[in-house]
């Protein structure tokens, strides 16, 4: 299983904090954000940072691995 | 004692940060510290609350990264960030920075890299409440 | 309500001053300050106590011309200088400088530039006491 | 009456804190430096700031009024 989590503006946008989805042996982050974005057009336009297993990834290509946790931020906003 | 990095929804106390900064050394010749607050006003509106969200693990983590990389960086003896994750009103406190260094130079320096690189690096984001309406703060580039 | 410009013999509390810092502007959006620590080594030399001494009412009178001087030309919303002027040891603190503006660039500007400043404009002698004898600091050109 | 003050490492050098002098019409600062200069023989040596009055005195021809109070002063080391 591949959890998705939302945070702060991403969150609004596709009402949802995580989602789960089937873990497919071969899979890339790429497959995961083109099928999110089908799902929920437009949403993702405000992501400009992408964590696997909290560290910032710029390679879409990176093949996931079974368990990992993806995360689709807009810009960061704190302090 | 109290971590020197943390995020958390109570508010926090310049004293209680800076006696636990100077248990560790007696070498300390100045501390920079950096209080963020909240703003009645911004970008032409009135702000009534705001309100944080973190991706927790992960911005406790790059504030512990940005940390060690600013001791080793700006060679410092100490340093404390603690970010609250809650909603504030105006005057209240929301992010504080301390670097304690033998001079104030290194001081400065650090605590100035590490308020920048924290809005750059870590995850949270903020919600500005408005008469207007809800939004979410866009940072400027 | 206490002054924002001091000189006195007893410790400060950084939670008091920051506290009268936000009492008069909802409008701060961060506050630098800078904390001065006596340290227990100088110049290769043990230090066990520093002891200062001010011509107290011209002291007074630079430090209220540096925090006017800071708050006009950085636009400041407030500003707080507290000097000790007493017998202190390694860790204790001696002096306490305090900036608060609208953004974080020009309070840190200021903060640093007061403390600059203060050690170039204001009457303040200080004497090192260390095992092999007491001297006077000469700062450094 | 002129008073003179003395403060940190200048005050150690001539051993007091405080001196008065005389005031006669037309005195100027520099009267008042030789003077003491004369009595404290190299104490002034480390002098870097003149006040009148708490004020910082770069000229020292300038003259001086009854009652006014002079610190010769040390370089700073506050802070």
């Amino acid at each position: 299983m591949i959890r998705v989590l939302f945070f702060g503006p991403v969150a609004e946008r596709v009402q949802a904090r995580e989602m789960q989805l089937e873990f497919t042996q071969g899979m890339t982050l790429h497959d995961v954000i083109v099928r999110l974005g089908m799902q929920h057009p437009g949403a993702f336009s405000i992501v400009s940072f992408i964590a696997v297993n909290q560290n910032q990834i710029h390679d879409k290509k990176m093949a996931l691995h079974d368990n990992d946790e993806i995360a689709l931020m807009a810009k960061f906003s704190g302090g | 004692m109290i971590e020197a990095v943390r995020i958390q929804q109570e508010d926090f106390s310049q004293d209680a940060e800076i006696a636990a900064l100077k248990v560790g050394s007696q070498r300390i010749g100045g501390i920079a510290t950096f209080l963020g607050c909240a703003r009645d006003f911004s970008e032409g509106r009135e702000v009534l609350q705001i309100s944080f969200e973190a991706y927790g693990s992960m911005a406790l983590a790059e504030m512990n990264k940005l940390r060690s990389e600013a001791m080793a960086k700006f060679g410092l003896l100490d340093a404390r960030i603690v970010h609250r994750v809650t909603t504030v009103r105006a005057g209240d406190n929301i992010v504080f920075i301390a670097a304690a260094a033998e001079h104030r130079a290194a001081a400065f320096d650090a605590c100035r890299w590490m308020i920048d690189e924290l809005k750059l690096r870590v995850p949270i984001w903020k919600k500005e409440l408005t008469p207007e309406g809800d939004s979410w703060v866009t940072p400027h580039p």
